[in-house]
């Protein structure tokens, strides 16, 4: 066996020079990402690590960042609506939501509540959308795989509801400033109650895969800790939150939508582990399955947009017979309508936590500046508090509680 | 100064108290209080408003550019504060901070020290706008590559980038 | 070159125990590396069991596996605490050429 | 000579049917966890995806094998070449069935019978953790050295509970030889049912299935290519025949393990049933179930294939029922049938395991091996030499 | 058919420790003597030590080089340097070696008469049932004493593997 070949290299060190901060114990570092199963997307990871425990771990985002922010500037209010899916694509239908009641905010435009309420619904129906992807995907990483199908399989339900209502199953931009894109289609109401009539019983499924599980239990209980003032220091939002004991939800502490109307409850833990975090996304499912069942058995009767001429396109049947409807439908498309100057802040709860819009008018019909305050981008500030003096099998499990959508965090 | 509907949330009579010099302005446009404030003393008025009154969370920080406009820039915090309700979830108040800063070489304190969440909000500022954040941590770019030249969100930033600049749309 | 044997002489192993015996020696006088320096020692007690077990098969009992066996036991014990040393003294000199590891005092 | 001949005639079916079961193998794990999954699994080459092992061996072989930079070449391709050498050794040993004449020539359906065979196949899985640690260092990758580095503490962890958990049984039959082994389990409890080590070692064949579990790395102890951590472990860098060649050594090592469980405390190829309550009748009975089942079936398609599929099937199983009646063939199929069917059931438990259990964390998984399983296998073998040598 | 296989497996033995002593990266040599081990357990099978065959390839081979291998990857121990007294050494070495094979070989010869020959199933009681009763007959002190040796190691060991030291 000729040994020609040079072994040793710095890649296969184990064991490398003392760096400056750990003097005196040997680390090496692992580039986790941007090609990596577990970080779901294009997130980095700088790992240093001792042995199997990490060190230090520096996150590096940007890899997907395109601009969203900027490219607003140059649309009409109307038209920034398809940008904001592609924010949070598993959640595209909060970022309409939310887009959608700043812009309302800032007209004063009143929506009508049937719209408000089938906002609810598709929202919490995103909401299910959202939280199924995140325990398949966080399951799998634990290397439970089956659940992960068994998610997609109500996923696909969902998705083809979407695609019922707005003709696309991820980027569906069904809001409208005003209210709703088109009308809802024929036979929708059988199309979402069979899928809500089904759905509990299936997470009932999901934990009887996961919830009593030996392995389960043990990879996710007392991992991924964080003391709570740290993460409300950090600004962590969301179901982090409440699995760490505050009950704060904005749907109840700021209602929105017509949110007030519904009855259901803010699930909360107080452990603050990933296990916390997995109960109360699976409560969420069964809360955000209350209200939509609630929207859709009472949905009110009444227009799908709101009476604004000047905001929202007119009616096919109209333009074809009245001259005024046909200016406005050809101004708005046009040159967009105005909006009056001034700023407005509207967060929502979206599946991550917090989603906010800021919207800054400088009167003319494209905004001046749209700030999104994406839940991902606060939350994964909590990782390296989450990560360091822990496993690399824990965190995996910890990054999949986060719950982050690398389009969310980059925009 | 401020206006009479201002001054009757708690938390803004006692920020004007203690710090009238201060606040510069003051508006509450369609439910939401704003203040601008004199950049100088940001940190002061952070950890007053953190400490006393119970602003507890940073929601975000960002900037706003007025590019024709001196002074140019606005950075925006966005406060919220957090007291448990009476047996329900927390009553929410949000509070708006915004500091002018000139085109020159904007620079302003960073928060960083009051709240731990402003870091990546202040980097993102930095990389995007271009304003400096004194005494923080880590100020680098982190959405843009290290080597990006300008800061894209200035509004005198082309919006189809450098090299695409058609000269139709500005 | 004359005829192979049919059956293999006892001396043949002896020999080759000797060879590799030898080898041993000269691995553990040449080489600089600690670890190999320890494998050269196991090699040797590799050697020393063939013997034994070559002589086994003479007297036709099963004593000399018996030395074997616990030959091969305290090279079990050996090991594990020559590499735990072998670890800690890397730990704190950071090599392993054995002309390096020449004092006591760090 | 003759013994020469039968013996590489042996050697090459041996080979040849480890290899196509271990090909057919990924083929029924893609299947039966698609089902348990909800889904369909392989259905486009072939009907039911029946050739999806032969395309992905075409796949495989015709991939640009790709050597890394900074790979250390030698140690890069030996380390699947050793990988899968030493998985199908260890089948070497381990019999199918009994004495049998074939064509006039009595022979043993077996490859060759030692009188150390359960050391023997110990001492080959022991050696096998070099394939993989080997090939995870020279991969010269820090995902793949981490799967490596944990995969041979691994396999060194769970070697212990697994050897002391095979010794139990072999105080009671007091032998060393695979075939001996059998043959003590035969006879049957009661005239009823199998004469079996696991009734009397059920707690030594739980560490060994969790062992065996963990020597061929499987859910929930795969950790050593756990994707989700070290993206795949020790194979990251390994493509076309070199993960083929990793890949059949992990499925090998399956059957191996699934076998030796199955001659331990399984019974080997002795029949559940006694022979006088119907028990030479089992697989034709079996056999003749299943193809009356697809036959049924096949009245009824569910997808347009199905209608040529089924009825193919449920002949071909009808016909295997009618070959299992003759009485000449059954002492030949029958044993080979039980061997078949409960090493088949130790092996559908691995893929079922792997459809439902989450992964361990890495010191979970070595305190489990050394505080739990480690203890209960030796308490496990002290009673068992204590009964055994107090037995008159 | 003895002497072949005698002979193929001497050779590999052989070449195996030259290649341990003679390969500069500790892999190497820990792979070599693996073969070098394989090799052994072959010989033992043909000097009708079964059961010492199996046990060199658990306990040696797949522990105890385990071990180094684990140790080797673990620590990346690169290339071994030649030192500068090594040259002169091996200059004298080889004619050493010789001599000391020369030595050995004469006296095996001597003491070892030709007529003792080793037949492939000669000797049958090397398949556990003779080493176990010896074992916990006559040898059972040296057995107990050996157990004794091992927990004394593990506890070496594990204070050796302790992080300050």
């Amino acid at each position: 066996m000729a040994d020609d070949t040079e072994i040793s290299s710095p890649a296969a060190t184990l064991v490398a020079e003392p760096g400056p901060e750990t003097a005196g114990r040997r680390t090496m570092i692992l580039n986790m990402g941007p090609q990596h199963p577990s970080t779901h997307g294009v997130l980095r990871i700088v790992l240093e690590l001792d042995g199997e425990t990490i060190v230090k771990a520096r996150p590096d985002i940007g890899f997907l960042h395109t601009g969203i922010e900027k490219e607003c500037e140059a649309k009409f209010y109307q038209q920034v609506v398809p940008l904001t899916d592609r924010v949070d694509y598993l959640a595209n239908l909060s970022n309409n939501l939310c887009y959608c009641l700043a812009v309302e905010k800032l007209l004063g435009i009143e929506v009508p509540r049937a719209a408000q309420w089938m906002r609810v619904m598709l929202t919490e129906l995103t909401r299910i959308n959202s939280h199924l992807v995140w325990l398949g995907t966080h399951a799998l990483d634990i290397g439970a795989m089956t659940v992960f199908f068994y998610c997609f399989r109500e996923r696909e339900t969902i998705c083809k509801l979407f695609e019922k209502f707005s003709g696309q199953r991820m980027m569906t931009s069904y809001f409208r400033i005003g209210g709703l894109a088109l009308e809802p289609p024929r036979g929708w109401q059988q199309a979402a109650g069979g899928f809500l009539k089904h759905f509990p019983a299936n997470v009932d499924e999901y934990e009887d895969l996961l919830d009593k599980n030996p392995i389960w239990l043990r990879r996710t209980q007392r991992v991924g800790q964080v003391p709570l003032e740290r993460m409300l220091d950090l600004g962590v939002t969301g179901p982090m939150i409440r699995a760490a004991g505050i009950s704060w939800d904005i749907r109840k502490s700021e209602p929105y939508s017509g949110y007030d109307e519904f009855d259901f409850e803010v699930p909360t833990r107080t452990e603050n582990d990933v296990w916390a975090r997995y109960r109360v996304r699976m409560e969420e499912l069964r809360q955000s399955w209350r209200i939509a069942t609630q929207a859709l058995e009472g949905m009110p009767g009444g227009p799908w947009m709101a009476a604004a001429p000047k905001v929202v396109l007119p009616d096919r049947e109209k333009m074809k017979t009245q001259m005024e409807a046909l200016i406005y439908h050809f101004k708005i498309v046009t040159e967009g309508f105005r909006v009056p100057a001034g700023d407005v802040y509207q967060c929502i709860e979206s599946p991550r936590g917090e989603l906010g819009y800021y919207v800054v008018s400088d009167g003319t019909s494209k905004p001046h500046r749209v700030f999104m305050r994406t839940p991902s981008f606060g939350n994964l500030q909590v990782l390296p508090a989450m990560l360091e003096g822990r496993l690399i099998a824990d965190s995996i499990a910890s990054l999949g509680s986060v719950d982050f959508v690398l389009g969310d965090v980059d925009r | 100064m401020l206006s009479e509907e201002l001054t009757q949330i708690p938390a803004i009579s006692a920020l004007a108290e203690s710090y009238g010099a201060a606040i510069l302005e003051g508006g509450l446009s369609r439910g939401e209080a704003a203040l601008y404030v004199d950049p100088v003393r940001i940190i002061e008025i952070c950890r007053f408003l953190k400490d006393e009154q119970g602003f507890s969370r940073l929601s975000g920080v960002t900037a706003v550019d007025w590019h024709p406009v001196e002074p140019r820039f606005e950075v925006v915090y966005l406060l919220q504060s957090l007291p448990a309700g009476q047996g329900g979830p927390p009553q929410t108040a949000r509070l708006r901070l915004k500091c002018r800063l000139h085109g020159e070489a904007p620079e302003i304190d960073s928060v960083y020290g009051v709240w731990r969440g402003a870091d990546w909000y202040e980097r993102e500022v930095f990389d995007l706008f271009g304003i400096r954040f004194r005494e923080h941590p880590n100020l680098t770019r982190i959405l843009l590559p290290e080597g990006w030249q300008g800061h894209p969100l200035r509004r005198d930033y082309p919006k189809h980038g450098h090299k695409y600049d058609y000269g139709e749309e500005t | 070159m004359p005829p192979l044997p049919q059956t293999v002489p006892l001396s043949w192993y002896l020999l080759l125990s000797a060879i590799l015996f030898g080898l041993g020696v000269a691995g553990f006088l040449f080489r600089k590396n600690i670890i190999t320096v320890f494998m050269s020692i196991e090699l040797m007690l590799n050697a020393v069991n063939l013997s034994f077990i070559a002589f086994s098969y003479q007297f036709r009992q099963v004593d000399g596996h018996i030395f074997a066996f616990f030959v091969m036991v305290v090279a079990a014990a050996e090991a594990a605490v020559g590499l735990g040393i072998i670890l800690t003294v890397f730990k704190n000199r950071a090599t392993l050429q054995i002309d390096e590891i020449s004092t006591l005092k760090n | 000579m003759n013994f020469y001949i039968l013996t590489l005639i042996k050697a090459g079916l041996v080979a040849f049917v480890l290899l196509t079961t271990a090909a057919y193998l990924v083929w029924i794990e893609r299947k039966l966890l698609a089902h348990i999954q909800l889904r369909l699994g392989p259905q486009r080459v072939g009907p039911h995806g029946l050739l999806q092992p032969l395309a992905d061996l075409v796949k495989l072989v015709t991939k640009e094998g790709l050597i890394p930079q900074q790979v250390n070449k030698i140690y890069f391709l030996l380390a699947p070449f050793a990988a899968v050498m030493l998985a199908l050794i260890s089948i070497s040993v381990i019999p199918f069935g009994p004495e049998v004449e074939i064509f006039g020539q009595r022979t043993w359906l077996q490859l060759t019978d030692l009188k150390i065979g359960v050391l023997f196949v110990l001492a080959i899985s022991s050696i096998g953790v070099y394939g993989v640690a080997l090939g995870g260092w020279a991969s010269n990758n820090k995902y793949a050295l981490l799967g490596g580095l944990r995969s041979s503490a691994q396999m060194i962890s769970y070697e212990l509970p697994l050897a002391l958990a095979i010794a139990a049984p072999l105080l009671l039959s007091n032998t060393l030889s695979f075939r001996e082994l059998v043959e003590t389990q035969s006879g049957f409890l009661g005239g009823v049912l199998g004469n079996w080590n696991l009734w009397y070692q059920p707690v030594s064949f739980l560490v060994f299935l969790i062992s065996a579990f963990a020597e061929t790395n499987r859910v929930p102890f795969d950790l050593p290519e756990a994707e989700n951590e070290l993206v795949a472990g020790f194979h990251t860098e390994y493509s076309s025949l070199g993960f083929a060649a990793f890949f059949t050594a992990e499925y090998a090592n399956i059957i191996t393990a699934c076998a030796v469980g199955t001659h331990i405390w399984l019974g080997g190829w002795q029949p559940i049933i006694a022979p006088h309550l119907g028990g030479i009748w089992v697989p034709s009975l079996v056999f003749a179930f299943f193809g009356i089942m697809s036959l049924f079936h096949a009245t009824q398609p569910a997808r347009r294939w199905d209608k040529y599929t089924f009825p193919v099937l449920g002949l071909a199983a009808l016909g295997l029922a009618a070959l299992f009646a003759i009485p000449l063939l059954q002492p030949v199929l029958v044993p080979l049938f039980w061997f078949a069917a409960k090493t088949g059931a130790l092996i559908f438990l691995f893929i079922w395991i792997r459809g439902t259990l989450p992964r361990f964390r890495y010191d979970q998984l070595m305190r489990f091996a050394w505080t739990f399983l480690f203890p209960v296998a030796l308490v496990n073998l002290l009673v068992t030499g204590l009964v055994v040598a107090l037995q008159p | 058919m003895d002497v072949i296989l005698f002979l193929i497996f001497a050779f590999i033995a052989v070449a195996s420790a030259v290649s341990l002593v003679l390969q500069r990266h500790p892999i190497s040599s820990a792979l070599s003597l693996i073969g070098v081990m394989g090799a052994l357990a072959v010989l033992y099978l043909l000097l009708g030590a079964e059961f010492m065959a199996a046990a060199q390839l658990i306990v040696y081979a797949g522990a105890i080089m385990v071990l180094f291998v684990f140790v080797i990857m673990l620590l990346n121990a690169g290339r071994e340097r030649p030192s500068a007294a090594s040259r002169l050494v091996r200059w004298l070495g080889i004619p050493l070696f010789t001599l000391f094979i020369g030595v050995m070989a004469y006296f095996i010869q001597t003491f070892f008469p030709k007529t003792l020959d080793v037949s492939f199933g000669g000797f049958t009681q090397g398949a556990g049932l003779e080493i176990g009763r010896q074992l916990f007959t006559r040898y059972l002190l040296p057995f107990e004493v050996t157990s004794l040796l091992i927990l004394i190691a593990i506890i070496g060991a594990i204070v050796l593997a302790r992080k300050e030291i």
